[in-house]
């Protein structure tokens, strides 16, 4: 019996390439940037591998077990690779992929110690995904903010300054209540291992649970931030708009990050039939959620920045999720995960996109020239050099009209059929749950409206920048620009065509996700190797 | 014991929470210093309170675990020190570089209106 | 022989100072403690030596710094009783507290640093500066009564012994 | 004899935290920023003679650590504060 | 309280009395610090703490763990040397932060033009502007 | 052969917009082409549909949810997909001469092509979800063509108007379906089809009927959702053609009789289908005699006609569904014929303003004369094909409402009557003197442009003579596929003998031709510019404030429920924290009563400290910076001695490094702050609005802080459960070979824990120094501080170099300089000790840390650096190598990461030693810790070496950049 090394590589991968990337000056660009390239490659290998693993039956549970430091679990900390987080790794590096690739040209160029943090930030993102244990998911996501906090300010100006006193603050206090339910819920259970203290709860007695609860909500609130749940996630959108646009894509998947730990989380603990604890707080998910939904749908409405927009977009569709966590009904996961990443990859490639759309309203010279006259040294990108892909223009629209229906919703992109998907699982509940009832209606209509109002802002916007605008000449856009913006889209059309596999597979990760008794047995049950040969005592 | 922690934390973090509602920059550092201190304090009681009990075992002695302070919080803490340390740091230094490009220290990076 | 001390061990008086610090520290005086001491105290000096323009204190006089520090600590607690008499039963208000120049001779930065020591560490007296322009010490004296006899004092009984034992070359 | 060390600890544990709130006393009514930085620095002194009669009362040696650190690099941020009210900044 | 009782009494008596010395000059230290009316005479209550009253209590450790240890227990000699190395960095710096300060600001009453080393310089306010309170 | 049909338009857009821009004649020959195999292969199919086969082409997509493309061809659909095809055939052709030679060809027929595809995939649809699918494509391809001369701002607004309108639709469509699909329980048309009864007497039919309406009367432009399709006039005449005669606006009447069998027959039908259509044929009708705008005119007329046909689905007997279809195929042939011809009088005159244009027929008399057929058969003038649809909606209006109530026959006249008017106004352009000032000189079109026009007349000539003959067959097998056998009784003959309807007809056409007279003679109908008493009832304008209001409603919205201020949103968070737990948790932890003796005295005399100081700081950290960090530290010294005094000495020592390293950062993070002063009379007057914030903070705070201080509280004086920590203090010294259980924690059981903690320092430092790389320090702190430049220091010219070894700092550098090996023993004392005695890592690398800073403050940055190359990067590099490198040699023995080893290394002299692999680890978090604190505090460091480089009046572009830190 040998460990699955495989599982820890996504942590391991990103660690050790920011960690030789740390001492290389910026002069030798091309290296840094090979190195960085490659290991988000091997990570996108090794999340497609893990992947197969999960679904063709290589562990038993099809739940994989890594005891880090080789303690069995309650006691060290255990790495758990299952369907959905495979997936989510594989949309990590997926996003990252593209991100990395759109940065070549520019953006990794400014400034100092992108690559690093870069790598550092996909290091959190997929500790965060693959930790069992609380705390150290605590540490992944300080990981993860602290490499976003960098990277937010990447390429110095004044705005990013502005929404990273924000964005750091609002995330800081976040931390904090995270430590504080983290802590509330180690002195209640005892345990700091998520399938242990799901054991612990289900044999908790009603008296003693609501201190454990109020550590669960102080805790919630931490991933509802994250998440930007309303009233939570007003730092979003200005964080968003002011982000370099890779950063911004790698950000979408962050507001993911919470919303797929608080999915997790409240599965595990609170999804057992039984027990003092069971049904806690999902109609405040299913509310919130719903909130969200407004808010978001509002804020685009009155917004005409392209970048708030994508934020707005980004809170709509956290809502969605949330509400669909909190709804509790397992054929809406399944949608619901297949709409996050559908909403995921759209939104980043929407966020992707803005730049190369700005460049039609105001030619670089001239935004360079201004920004150079107002900041004299700030981190604006040179303009790209060499020839630009042909039919720009053409591409440009073509890309946004995409996006646009995704994000929309609209057919014939995963968009509606993450849409259909959820609405058929609201109108056709499993066997037993009964038919659906005002809050799934509410629901549905929310998701219906959320979806016109995107598609009325996005349409205002489109028409006004591609059809409206004085245009100079055609942008001038590089293929290290376009091909990953095409590939974010072209996957999603990939999960139209394939949607059935993909509905197989989320259906099957939903499944695992309902059933946490055998996480339990499953992470609790991996017995650690036996000690290395000699543990002495020490002197 | 446990009323004057239980106090002592409360107003500690009560005076955080204070400043970190407060418009300038400095004040919310103030104000996330101290909640880091009242926060820290939290999760190191959580492990219950231990007067002259450091989880220390010796060689040559059976450890009796009633009668040791729980380390685990205490690691906790201490990464938690760790983390609030280079957030504090962070927030120091985009702090100041906020000052100087927006030219104020109020925390939205521009004065209110008014 | 010499030169190869000379070589590697450059700061002998140091490098026993944090041997000696090491094995007290650890409580322990076992080989592994002795061998790791003595190769910290050797290294650390070398690794730290370019951050030290002066050097380390050559000290001739070993008896009377040891009179000079018998005197000083006698003198500190002395001092200290009557600081402690002052802040409980006088009125404050007529203490007179007041900046003294103390011309000095002694050029030796370690025997300054040893006076300084010496004078702070006396309550009652506070070290402030070397005023540069006549190279004369500026003391803030607590309770002072007579400044000559301030002066004196510190020119005879601290001062003088430091000379002799940092400035004195053989 | 047993009694008298414990009274007299009692006592020393007394007196040093009585210090030690008056240290915070001037700490908080300054009035100038020197007074503050040398109420801070007396506080540390207090500190580590409160670890060091922590250790007599508990009779164990891991109190000593912490008082020789204090004694060691309690004072940094003393100086870097009298640096700072001195020069207006610490590293130049 | 674990090692109390099996101190022996020659340890006993001379520890007690160190350590209500010492913590009392700590406390006369304090005291002075609170009390006295300005800068410059408050600085000088501290010191006894640090020197005395510091000096008490380590002899005090000193004498009772060598006591109960049955070994002799004198590392608290690096605590003293240490704060003999640092002490007088301390009050240095800080009385001279304050002389300047109080200096630059023209406090006449703080007390630092007391002895007539420091004189305060009037004319100087032409042109350059008081120096803000930090 | 489906797939195919549907599949070849969109391969055709994507080689049409593949052409290059400047190229004509090509995208017309490939659209063309494409259209015409379709075509082909659509006549071809109706050999077996004409048998009243159903033919299907079936792909698995999502049959989990019941949902696979089918295509699916029944009569109803063929005669659709020819009418697409055929018509679109024509219109291509025409465009091909329409288009205008500064227009980009090759995009505007791709879109044409990919529309069509749209509409085929709508008709042949054998899914109700691929239904909506192809729904939305077209109204997605739709909008790009009516707006495609985007430049135009009225194309730009009508092209919105319509795709929002028709999405709304579409969207309501899709729920209806959903539901449709629930009740069904499968998606699939036939099934749907099937259970028409079983969907009829469900609780949701209202749900579904609604929906599916709003969907299809918004596409088809009814009532009141009319107001899109005029607007949609902007689009080139092609496009309007195209999309308002047989396709778009078509799809809503498809869907109706589509889902005719399973919805229609009950009272909510006819009511809401039967009140929208009459409204929309009246108003239709109307406003079309008042346009002045040739296409403004057809475009209200369709709206009419589209309003009929919708009438005579709602009264649902099934001859109406017959009249209804066969009403659909006649008018997507007239009103084509007429918006081409309406096409080549603009594109030949250069407008179609009716007041302007005046006796084209003498300019162009073969066009004049196909037009006025086609207006004729509009009109329902006899022997032409819009006569036998009417004749037949006139028959079905006296079915509804019995034998007394004849209001759908009166509408219904008034339409004929309205319609005939409006029929006469468009001919009107032909007759008399031919107009002056036109801006082109008007003349008959290119042959081939003609062409489709000659072709739609003929077959409304045709059609209208011998319809039984021309039709008959195919409407046959269209009302069968949607009746099912065996149809009504009915004839499509041009002479049924003097009944009602023809009265009817001759009534309206009687009076159209009088009413038109009247409104030319005495209300000045040549002139006006408005429409008489309706034109209240503007529904683009009802769109355009809807929309606004929506916005503002929006940023209303956004106004109240958000905010962009990070105060407020600290607040949020800390009322939610406060009050998320009161709210949701069920049951609330018990509170035990306080108990006052187990209050320690002396513990509680330390909190009065660290809590005065807390509060203090609190108090003055708005304008008094330095106090507050002063008492911050005050209350760090508490902290600090509060652990030493619960038995965490390990966390003391963390915890009094981090506070002197914090110390150290904010005061060379305070050099560039400027200082703030209180503004006189601060105390003066305070607004109440900043007295009522303030009371608003403090009752937060004060409600964290108790909230806080009961959770404490009640977790303390509960039962502590069984917890895994016993198993750490067993097994950290057997096991992790330490007996500083904390320690063993931190390096071995949650070593993966500090890797990343480590980690995250590593980030904060390599951010801090890429942010301070561009540091821009705030102006007023630019020049160099004020105690620098007194005179009163006589040290204010020295550089720190001079200062440290000759000036004033002489005394203290000695000290701190002999300091520096001693502070070096204790880091290393500290960190080799971690593993069973208080200590670590990191304490010792913040210890080794804090003895260089020591230096740096001595002497200054140069100094220490020409004697000194630290290179932190490298320290941070290698210390993550090594603490993870670590790790990962337990890889090469077999165990998972960080598995922890022992080396036992027997040495002669020194016995047996041994080496744990997580004293490696700790050393790489030794290495990291100097590594990020170096980094972080030379970078703050060496910003004031640029600001001394600076020249004393330094503006923000003259500060020098910063030095690079090696």
């Amino acid at each position: 019996m040998t460990p699955h090394h495989l599982i820890i590589l996504p942590v391991l991968l990103p660690l050790l390439c920011g960690a030789a990337l740390v001492p290389l000056t910026q002069a030798r660009h091309r290296f840094k940037f090979a190195l960085s390239y490659a290991s988000v490659l091997g990570q996108l290998i090794t999340a497609c591998l893990l992947m197969a693993q999960a679904d063709n039956g290589a562990w038993p549970g099809d739940i994989g077990v890594y005891l880090a430091a080789n303690w069995a679990a309650p006691f060290g900390i255990a790495l758990v690779a299952d369907r959905l987080s495979a997936l989510m790794l594989l949309l990590t590096a997926v996003l990252a992929l593209a991100a990395l690739h759109y940065a070549m040209q520019r953006w990794s160029r400014i400034g100092v110690h992108f690559h690093p943090l870069f790598q550092f930030l996909l290091m959190g993102i997929n500790g965060a995904f693959l930790t069992h244990d609380l705390f150290n998911l605590f540490v992944f996501f300080e990981v993860m903010l602290a490499a976003s906090y960098g990277l937010v300010l990447h390429g110095y100006n004044a705005e990013r300054l502005r929404a990273s006193m924000q964005y750091i603050a609002v995330n800081l206090v976040a931390a904090l209540m995270f430590l504080l339910g983290t802590a509330l819920i180690y002195a209640t259970t005892g345990t700091l291992n998520l399938a242990d203290v799901a054991l612990r709860i289900s044999t908790m007695a009603p008296g003693e649970i609501g201190l454990l609860k109020t550590g669960v909500a102080v805790l919630a609130l931490a991933f509802l931030t994250k998440a930007a749940m309303w009233p939570l996630g007003f730092w979003l959108p200005t964080t968003y708009a002011a982000a370099s646009p890779p950063v911004a894509a790698m950000l979408v998947l962050m507001t993911k990050v919470g919303a797929y730990v608080i999915l997790r989380l409240w599965l595990l603990l609170f999804g057992d039939e039984e027990g003092a604890a069971a049904g806690f707080g999902y109609d405040a998910l299913v509310w919130g959620g719903m909130a969200t939904i407004v808010f978001g749908a509002a804020g685009m409405l009155s917004t005409d920045s392209a970048g708030r927009m994508a934020g707005y977009s980004a809170i709509v569709s956290s809502g969605t999720l949330l509400a669909v966590i909190g709804y509790g009904q397992p054929s809406l996961v399944t949608a619901g995960l297949y709409y996050l990443i559908g909403s995921t990859l759209a939104v980043a490639a929407f966020l992707l996109l803005i730049e190369l759309i700005d460049r039609i309203r105001t030619p670089g010279a001239a935004i360079l020239a201004l920004t150079m006259e107002a900041w004299a040294v700030e981190d604006t990108p040179d303009e790209p050099r060499g020839k630009g892909v042909p039919a720009a223009m053409a591409f440009l629209s073509l890309a946004f009209a995409a996006c646009a229906l995704m994000i929309a919703g609209l057919p014939p992109l995963s968009g509606f059929v993450a849409k259909f998907g959820m609405f058929h699982a609201l109108l056709n509940p499993e066997a037993g749950s009964g038919a659906i009832g005002p809050t799934g209606w509410t629901l549905m209509a929310l998701i219906i409206v959320a979806g016109l109002v995107a598609l009325i802002s996005m349409l205002r916007y489109g028409v006004r920048t591609f059809w409206a605008a004085e245009m100079v000449t055609p942008p001038k856009l590089q293929l290290s620009e376009v091909a990953p913006v095409s590939v974010l889209l072209l996957l999603s059309v990939a999960m139209t065509v394939q949607a059935r596999p993909l509905f197989d597979y989320l259906g099957r990760a939903s499944a695992d996700l309902h059933d946490p008794g055998k996480y339990a047995r499953r992470v609790l049950g991996e017995p650690a190797l036996p000690g290395p040969t000699s543990r002495p005592e020490a002197p | 014991m446990e009323a004057v922690l239980s106090l002592a934390i409360g107003i500690v973090f009560g005076a955080g929470i204070w400043l970190l509602l407060r418009p300038r920059s400095f004040q919310v550092l103030a104000g996330l210093m101290l909640m880091s201190y009242a926060v820290n304090l939290f999760i190191f009681v959580m492990g219950r309170v231990w007067l002259d009990r450091p989880p220390f075992t010796p060689a040559g002695t059976v450890p009796d675990p009633s009668v040791l302070a729980d380390p685990l919080p205490q690691a906790l803490v201490l990464t938690a020190i760790v983390i609030g340390f280079a957030t504090t740091a962070l927030y120091l230094v985009v702090m100041i570089g906020a000052r100087g490009i927006t030219g104020t220290d109020h925390v939205d990076g521009e004065e209110p209106e008014t | 022989m010499k030169g190869l001390i000379r070589r590697w061990l450059p700061h002998l008086v140091v490098s026993t100072v944090l041997c000696a610090l090491w094995l007290l520290l650890n409580q322990a005086f076992d080989a592994a403690s002795i061998l790791l001491g003595a190769v910290l105290g050797i290294a650390v000096p070398l690794l730290v030596e370019r951050l030290q323009p002066l050097g380390y204190p050559r000290m001739r006089a070993p008896l009377t710094l040891l009179r000079l520090l018998r005197m000083a600590t006698v003198e500190i607690a002395r001092s200290c009783f009557n600081v402690s008499r002052i802040i409980l039963f006088s009125d404050h208000r007529t203490v007179n507290s007041q900046f003294i120049r103390v011309p000095l001779s002694i050029r030796d930065p370690y025997g300054l640093a040893m006076l300084s020591c010496l004078l702070n560490m006396t309550p009652g007296t506070v070290w402030v500066e070397i005023l540069p322009e006549r190279y004369e010490l500026s003391l803030h004296v607590f309770d002072l009564h007579d400044e000559g006899w301030w002066i004196n004092t510190i020119k005879m009984r601290y001062e003088q012994p430091l000379i002799d034992i940092f400035e004195t070359h053989p | 004899m047993a009694t008298l060390l414990e009274l007299s600890i009692a006592y020393a544990l007394v007196c040093v935290l009585v210090a030690m709130m008056l240290c915070a006393l001037r700490l908080l009514i300054g009035p100038s920023a020197h007074d503050r930085v040398l109420a801070l620095d007396t506080l540390w002194i207090a500190g580590m003679l409160l670890a060091l009669v922590l250790g007599i009362r508990f009779g164990t040696q891991v109190y000593f650590e912490v008082a020789v650190l204090i004694a060691l690099i309690g004072f940094v941020s003393t100086v870097a504060l009298a640096k700072f009210l001195m020069r207006g900044e610490i590293i130049e | 309280m674990s090692g109390i009782p099996d101190l022996p009494a020659w340890a006993a008596l001379p520890v007690s009395l160190l350590l209500i010395l010492g913590a009392t000059i700590a406390l006369i230290g304090a005291l002075g610090l609170l009390r006295l009316p300005t800068f410059y005479k408050r600085i000088h209550g501290p010191a006894i703490t640090i020197t005395f009253g510091a000096g008490c209590i380590l002899l005090a450790s000193m004498l009772y763990f060598t006591a109960t240890q049955a070994r002799l227990v004198i590392h608290e000699v690096i605590i003293a040397v240490f704060l003999l190395m640092t002490a007088p960095v301390v009050s240095m710096l800080i009385m001279r932060a304050a002389v300047y300060r109080d200096l630059r600001a023209r406090k006449h009453k703080a007390g630092a033009t007391a002895g007539g080393v420091y004189t305060i310089v009037e004319e100087e306010t032409a042109g350059s502007t008081p120096p803000g309170k930090r | 052969m489906l797939t195919l049909l549907v599949l070849l338009p969109f391969i055709g857009a994507l080689i049409a917009a593949c052409l290059p821009n400047s190229s004509r004649d090509r995208p017309a020959a490939v659209a063309g082409a494409v259209t015409l195999a379709a075509l082909v292969l659509a006549i071809h199919a109706f050999g077996r549909v004409g048998e009243g086969e159903v033919l299907y082409q079936r792909y698995e997509w999502l049959p989990g949810f019941g949902l696979d493309l089918v295509l699916r061809m029944d009569g109803l659909a063929w005669v659709f997909t020819v009418m697409v095809l055929g018509i679109g055939l024509l219109v291509l052709l025409y465009a091909r001469y329409y288009m205008s030679r500064r227009d980009p060809v090759p995009r505007f027929f791709s879109y044409m092509l990919a529309f069509m595809g749209s509409m085929l995939g709508v008709v042949l649809s054998g899914n109700l979800i691929q239904l909506v699918v192809f729904w939305e494509l077209t109204s997605v391809t739709s909008f790009l063509l009516i707006g495609y001369w985007q430049h135009r701002n009225d194309a730009r607004r009508g092209a919105r108007m319509a795709f929002t309108v028709t999405t709304i639709g579409g969207l309501c469509l899709l729920a209806g379906v959903l539901i449709l699909g629930h009740i069904v329980g499968s998606y699939d048309l036939d099934a749907v089809l099937a259970a028409g009864d079983q969907v009829r007497a469900h609780d949701w039919y209202r749900s579904v009927l609604v929906l599916v309406a709003l969907g299809a009367l918004s596409k088809s432009a009814q009532f009141p959702f009319h107001f899109w399709l005029p607007h949609a006039m902007a689009a080139p005449t092609p496009v309007s053609a195209y999309l308002h005669s047989a396709t778009m606006v078509k799809a809503g009447v498809f869907l109706l009789i589509r889902l005719w069998p399973t919805l229609s027959g009950t009272p909510e039908w006819t009511w809401i289908l039967g009140a929208a259509g009459v409204c929309t044929l009246l108003i239709g009708s109307f406003f079309a005699i008042f346009q002045n705008d040739m296409k403004g005119l057809l475009a209200y007329s369709t709206i009419s006609h589209l309003g009929l046909i919708v009438v005579l689905l709602s009264i649902g007997s099934p001859l109406s569904v017959v009249a209804a279809i066969f009403h659909t195929m006649n008018h997507a042939v007239f009103k084509a014929s007429l918006f081409m011809a309406v096409g080549i009088i603009d594109h030949e005159t250069g407008t179609r303003d009716m007041l302007e244009l005046r006796g084209l027929g003498r300019a162009m008399p073969y066009t004049a004369a196909l037009a006025i057929v086609a207006s004729a058969a509009m009109a329902g003038v006899p022997l032409l094909n819009g006569f036998l649809s009417k004749e037949m909606f006139f028959s079905e209006t006296m079915q509804v409402g019995g034998t007394e109530n004849w209001w759908m026959s009166y509408a219904a006249v008034a339409m004929g009557v309205f319609s005939v008017a409006y029929s006469l106004r468009f001919i009107s352009v032909f007759f008399g003197p031919l107009a002056k000032n036109l801006p082109q000189d008007p003349h008959e079109p290119p042959r081939w442009m003609r062409f489709p026009v000659e072709c739609l007349v003929v077959l409304c000539i045709v059609v209208g003579i011998m319809p039984e003959r021309a039709v008959g067959t195919v409407l046959a097998v269209a009302a069968q596929s949607v009746l099912g056998a065996p149809l009504p009784e009915y004839s499509l003959a041009i002479w049924h003998g003097f009944n009602l309807p023809l009265m009817m007809s001759a009534a309206a056409l009687a009076g159209g031709v009088l009413f038109y007279v009247v409104l030319r003679r005495y209300a000045g109908l040549a002139e006006r510019d408005e429409v008489p008493v309706l034109y209240r009832l503007n529904g683009a304008q009802a769109y355009e404030s809807t929309l606004l209001a929506l916005s503002q409603a929006a940023a209303w919205l956004l106004h109240w429920t958000g905010t962009r201020r990070l105060q407020l949103q600290l607040l949020v968070l800390m009322v939610a924290m406060v009050a998320v737990p009161l709210l949701v948790v069920r049951p609330l932890p018990v509170l035990p009563a306080l108990r006052l003796s187990a209050l320690d005295p002396l513990f509680a005399l330390l909190w009065v400290i660290g809590a005065a100081c807390a509060v203090g700081a609190a108090w003055q950290a708005k304008y008094h910076r330095l106090v507050a960090l002063i008492l911050v530290g005050g209350t760090g010294v508490v902290t600090s001695l509060t652990f030493l005094w619960m038995s965490a000495p390990d966390l003391a020592l963390t915890q009094l490094m981090v506070e002197t390293v914090t110390t150290v950062l904010i005061l060379l993070g305070l050099r560039w702050l400027p200082p703030r002063l209180a503004p006189a009379g601060l105390a003066a007057h305070i607004p109440p609005s900043t007295w009522l914030r303030r009371a608003r903070d403090g009752a937060v705070a004060l409600a964290g802080g108790l909230g806080l201080a009961a959770a404490t509280y009640a977790l303390l004086s509960s039962k502590p459960p069984p917890t895994i920590s016993d198993f750490y203090l067993e097994r950290a010294l057997t096991e992790g070979g330490g007996a500083n259980v904390v320690n063993v924690l931190l390096v071995d059981f949650r070593g993966f824990d500090t890797l990343a903690e480590i980690t995250v320092l590593s980030i904060v430092a390599l951010t801090v120094y890429a942010l301070l790389r561009r540091f821009r320090p705030a102006p007023e702190s630019v020049a160099i501080p004020v105690q620098q430049a007194s005179d009163v220091d006589p040290a204010a010219t020295e550089s720190p170099a001079q200062q440290a070894g000759s000036g004033y700092l002489m005394v203290p550098a000695i000290y701190l300089r002999f300091l520096l090996p001693f502070m070096g023993i204790i880091a290393v004392y500290f960190f080799m000790r971690g593993h069973n005695l208080p200590g670590g890592g990191f304490v010792a690398g913040l210890i080794f840390a804090t003895a260089l800073i020591v230096q740096y403050m001595v002497a200054g940055t140069d100094w220490v650096e020409s004697k000194l190359r630290l290179r932190p990067h490298r320290w941070i590099g290698w210390g993550l190598a090594t603490a993870c490198g670590t790790g990962l040699g337990a890889w090469l023995f077999g165990y998972p990461f960080l598995t922890s080893h022992t080396a036992h290394l027997n040495l002669p002299l020194l016995g047996e030693i041994h080496i744990p692999s997580a004293f490696v680890f700790d050393l790489g978090v030794f290495l990291v810790v100097v590594g990020t604190t170096m980094l972080i505090l030379v970078a703050l460091a060496h910003q004031s070496l640029r600001s001394h480089r600076a020249a004393p009046g330094a503006t923000r572009s003259t500060i020098p950049p910063a030095k690079e830190i090696a």
